[in-house]
């Protein structure tokens, strides 16, 4: 095969990823949210009302597509790419097994959230175009979030990458192979609970889920930047939050869980099924997202900086001084040297 | 092609007269404090009436400073449909109809307050059953509005499980008052003189199994949502009101309590059951979304206690006293109030000797909760304004009337 | 031309997938959360709790208008929301659907003599599915709602059938 | 419940309204105020050693000769309770209060409005319920929607 083929089928591949997993997590989160709620969610269409979702997509395909008066109107036709066009691309460095990647970045994980970091971008656009309040309101929160919570983010992860001497998600999985005394999965998220939970705190405010959906915010700001989409311009905003907790979520179980890996089994011995593994490590990740999402209320705005700026940040640069300083004591240099 | 930033106003629908910032009047609203005119700019924010946290169709203009509310305005009349008006050609009987539809969460009590008043006119002595009665439905209703504003706070703080979970108590609310009345939410139950039927058989035993249930599913509620931090730090310090104010502009019910101020008609005017109830009043300290929550909190469980004894204390004999089927009260003038799930629910009626009241005034608790909002909302956050309006639980049905 | 046969109106690809948009649109009815008066209580908010579930047939509520494909008018129309509620509906993307829901929508109800209500939301938007009751069930609702996609699926019969005596 | 009629009678005396007659009725303890008087005898009422803190409702009525506006107020320390009426003309001038009583303030509004009075001293005197336009809906002489009316549609 010609190497451009390859290229155009990854990015195929990636694209074919990204809306299965959009199609299957809506699906997925309203049959959680419904069990969590003493409901059922769909049921209807499909067994089990598998196809609620294919059907919700092909309406929006085919509703009508509006564009209000006093838009801006580039703005308002890019918003929704700028939004959808990075959480695709972020799945370029996901390591799903040790061959399965779309493509092998050295610096994989600063792509990833470099990538990532665009996305409020394009929130924010979608909120000044649309010349509503409401989305105006939900736009600037989005950007007033994501600075301040793109630097706890991404000082959550450093000690990892301080322990592995690597950015490549690859080899911060490999690193991750073992045992400690002989039973404890070799995992990051035990040495480096603290990290793990500032990740997890700054990657939900990242993707505007709740308790942190500030932009969106419901009950306060009707559908916040999204309020004068339709169709399926609004369509591309729904699907990219889902493929981004996908991505947040891999990130995590990739950094924090052993990626592919399984407890107790060899590296070699899980090879053949790394990527089926990795997958159900992600959805239990989104799934407790879920879980989250259908019972807590969500923070104020000022509570969410407060927390953002005098907490998380001073946290995750303490977190990397005690990292660095019982690296150097006990000298534990990089286990991987890339 | 508009700029948006065209939609950025500071002169709105506020400027006509009553924030006027160079008159603040009298020291009792805080009139706009006026912001550098060069440097930033108010936004004046409609919200509602169709949002999807204003309980209905309130309508709330607001001018914020970046996210900061500085003033507010309340616009009413989007569900006035004019039950003064029609209760005047309404036979007495039918005055629980408008009512129902009034207060539409708790349309029990405005059955009450009606049928109050009428026998009050009329000086018909109602047989105790039809009191106990009265008094049984009527905490069942309040448990049931409550279970709505429970749910529907939930859902403005952000967190939906717990709406669905309040749904299915209130659910089973409705079945035994479906039992008892015959409708879910129009029950037209409480007549002049009693009640239209008696108890149906086996409802005691229904009623016992929801209340013994429900104690626990009380705690359940109260740890899903109050024992959540994110929650407390929400309501906690927000929305208060000191108990002069709350009297000054004439709060009631769980709104003027969780200020510190325990008025309860139940208690200082009682009427039906109450007097031979055993209950407490749950009174707040400050004032704030934390202390009304933990109020109608405190009242669900004490409506659960009064449901228990109504059921246990249940006199034999006649559920309504006999009275007219059109009923012709004396001439005069008569006010008789209830205790509702939003306040003083009261009822004013002229009668002018005829089979229709000459005037019908219903006096509308959220009513008052609503004027209350223009006065503290300044200095709030527009997430608290949500918070604030779910707090202060008002229904829209009965300010509007 | 041969090619019209693949392509044009009249083809089989393109019938079929207008009913498979059709079928689409019938299983996905977002409803706009927008609640007026008595029946807001049964419809949206009972609808949507665990007994009656409306989220088993795909039927969601949206906060928005620019996202929603019916409107639920629950409750008593009166001059003051008639704007709001025809500036709704002007704001909600074709193709859309109204559901009068319960005597105030549908004709005024119990408050029909009031000279400040509409006499049912008809007089401001057209009206595709009217449910009686004061307030209606949620079982009514429900019923309402499948009568919406038996109308959907009508409809599109309807064109079909026109199509083919026309071509 | 009922506050004694004499005191009530020296109040309004001291407030500037001598021959205001306060009498029992059915309704408990009523006293009649000029229109343009009202701010001043429940400011009076008010702070007088009867202490009605409380404006728990207003309403007006339409009696055929003009409109009545009843003021209920109540004593929280003393547990009393006692009713002002005003007697306006049609489209008279209805004196607010909201200085004494806050809770006046929507009140005031949507008395004004339905009964077609102008409010005189009110921060805010626009309309409350109703569209610009409509007949002051609560006088009787503005009459419901006819049963053929309803009936054609």
């Amino acid at each position: 095969m010609s190497p451009a083929l390859v290229i155009v089928l990854r990015i195929l591949a990636a694209l074919g990823l990204m809306l299965a997993n959009g199609v299957v997590l809506i699906y997925m989160l309203r049959k959680v949210l419904g069990h969590l709620h003493l409901r059922l969610g769909p049921v209807h269409v499909g067994p089990k009302g598998v196809f609620q979702t294919t059907m919700d997509v092909l309406k929006l395909l085919s509703k009508e597509d509006v564009w209000p008066s006093g838009v801006d109107r580039a703005l308002f036709y890019l918003a929704p790419m700028v939004v959808f066009v990075p959480s695709l691309m972020a799945y370029a460095a996901l390591a799903f097994s040790e061959t399965w990647r779309i493509t092998d970045l050295a610096t994989g994980l600063l792509y990833t959230f470099a990538v990532l970091s665009i996305v409020p971008i394009g929130i924010l656009m979608a909120g000044w175009a649309s010349a509503n309040k409401w989305s105006l309101l939900g736009g600037m929160r989005a950007a007033a979030q994501q600075i301040a919570y793109e630097v706890p983010l991404l000082l959550s992860v450093l000690p990892v990458v301080m322990i592995v001497g690597s950015l490549n998600l690859g080899d911060v999985v490999l690193a991750q192979d073992g045992m400690w005394l002989g039973f404890l999965p070799k995992w990051f998220v035990l040495p480096q609970l603290p990290a793990f939970v500032l990740f997890a705190v700054a990657g939900l405010v990242e993707l505007n889920q709740t308790p942190f959906d500030m932009s969106e915010a419901e009950s306060e700001l009707v559908s916040g930047f999204a309020t004068e989409y339709s169709a399926m311009k609004f369509g591309l905003l729904f699907l990219s939050e889902f493929s981004n907790s996908f991505v947040i979520s891999a990130l995590g179980v990739t950094l924090f869980f052993g990626g592919w890996l399984v407890p107790w089994v060899s590296s070699e011995a899980i090879q053949p099924i790394a990527p089926v593994v990795f997958m159900i490590k992600v959805y239990i990740g989104i799934f407790v997202m879920m879980w989250i999402r259908g019972t807590f209320p969500r923070v104020r705005i000022d509570q969410l900086m407060q927390l953002g700026w005098k907490w998380l940040i001073p946290a995750s640069l303490g977190w990397i001084m005690v990292t660095g300083l019982v690296m150097k004591l006990w000298q534990l240099g990089p286990q991987v040297v890339g | 092609m508009t700029d948006p930033r065209d939609l950025v106003t500071d002169v709105g629908l506020l400027a006509e007269g009553a924030h006027d910032p160079g008159s603040p009047p009298a020291g009792i609203r805080r009139a706009p404090t006026g912001v550098d005119g060069l440097t930033t700019e108010h936004l004046v924010i409609n919200m509602g009436p169709q949002h999807p946290s204003t309980h209905g169709v309130l309508r709330l203009i607001v001018e914020v400073d970046g996210e900061e509310i500085v003033a507010a305005e309340t616009s009413l009349g989007y569900l006035h449909r004019g039950i003064e008006k029609l209760a005047e050609t309404r036979r007495y009987n039918q005055l629980g109809t408008l009512m129902d539809r009034g207060d539409y969460v708790s349309g029990m009590h405005g059955e009450q307050a009606a049928a109050l008043a009428v026998e009050r006119l009329l000086e018909v002595e109602v047989p105790p059953k039809a009191r106990w009665t009265r008094s049984l439905v009527a905490e069942l209703t309040r448990i049931a509005s409550h279970l709505i504003w429970y749910g529907t706070f939930g859902l403005d703080t952000g967190a939906m499980g717990q709406f669905l979970y309040a749904m299915r108590d209130r659910e089973s609310i409705l079945d035994i008052l479906e039992a008892i009345s015959g409708a879910r939410m129009m029950f037209n139950y409480i007549r002049p003189g009693g009640v239209v039927a008696d108890l149906p058989a086996g409802i005691d035993g229904r009623i016992r199994r929801f209340c013994n249930g429900f104690d626990a599913y009380l705690d359940e509620h109260h740890a899903l949502l109050g024992g959540n931090e994110i929650f407390q730090a929400r309501v906690q310090g927000v929305g208060e009101i000191d108990a002069d104010t709350a009297l000054a502009f004439g709060l009631t019910g769980a709104n003027l309590r969780a200020s510190g101020f325990g008025w309860d008609v139940r208690r200082e005017r009682p009427y039906d059951a109450y007097p031979q109830l055993d209950f407490d009043v749950p009174v707040g300290t400050t004032g704030d979304a934390w202390d009304r929550y933990m109020v109608r909190m405190e009242e669900m469980r004490q409506a659960n206690r009064m449901v228990r004894q109504c059921v246990d204390g249940m006199p034999e004999g006649d559920f309504t006293a006999k009275v007219p089927k059109v009923i012709r009260p004396p001439e005069g003038e008569v006010y008789a109030s209830v205790e509702s799930s939003r306040g003083e629910t009261g009822v004013h009626v002229v009668s002018d000797g005829s089979d229709t009241p000459y005037r019908y005034h219903y006096r509308a608790p959220s009513l008052f909760a609503c004027q209350v909002l223009e006065e503290i909302l300044p200095g709030h956050l527009i997430a608290d304004a949500v918070m604030l309006i779910g707090s202060l639980d008002i229904m829209l049905g009965e300010t509007d009337r | 031309m041969a090619i019209d046969r693949f392509t044009g109106e009249h083809s089989v690809a393109f019938i079929r997938s207008e009913q498979l948009f059709d079928l689409a649109r019938r299983h996905s009815l977002w409803y706009l959360a927008f609640g007026i008066a008595c029946c807001a209580i049964e419809a949206p908010m009972s609808a949507s709790g665990p007994r009656f579930d409306f989220d088993r047939m795909g039927v969601f509520f949206r906060a928005s208008p620019r996202q929603a494909d019916v409107m639920i008018v629950a409750g008593t129309v009166n001059r003051k929301m008639a704007e709001t509620v025809r500036m709704l509906y002007d704001q909600m993307p074709e193709p859309k659907w109204v559901v009068a829901m319960g005597a105030c929508a549908s004709t005024g109800g119990p408050f029909r003599e009031y000279p400040n209500v509409v006499l049912g939301v008809d007089k401001v938007v057209p009206v595709d599915v009217y449910i009686p009751g004061c307030p209606p069930r949620p079982e009514s609702v429900q019923y309402g709602f499948i009568q919406l996609q038996e109308k959907i699926k009508a409809q599109t019969e309807e064109r079909l059938a026109a199509r083919r005596h026309g071509s | 419940m009922l506050p004694d009629a004499t005191v009530v009678r020296s109040i309004l005396s001291a407030a500037g309204v001598h021959d205001a007659p306060a009498e029992e009725t059915s309704l408990g303890l009523v006293c009649r105020v000029p229109g343009s008087g009202a701010p001043g005898v429940l400011a009076a009422l008010r702070e007088s050693e009867l202490d009605f803190r409380i404006l728990v409702d207003m309403l007006g009525t339409d009696t055929g000769e003009g409109i009545e506006i009843t003021y209920h107020l109540r004593s929280l320390s003393r547990d009393e309770e006692l009713y002002a009426k005003t007697a306006l003309p049609y489209d008279g001038d209805l004196h607010s209060v909201w200085n004494t009583f806050p809770s006046a303030l929507l009140q005031e509004r949507e008395t004004a409005e339905l009964f077609g009075l102008k409010l005189v001293g009110h921060p805010n005197p626009k309309r409350l319920f109703t569209t610009e336009g409509l007949e002051p809906l609560l006088r009787k002489s503005v009459p419901q929607r006819s049963v053929e009316e309803v009936r054609q549609r």
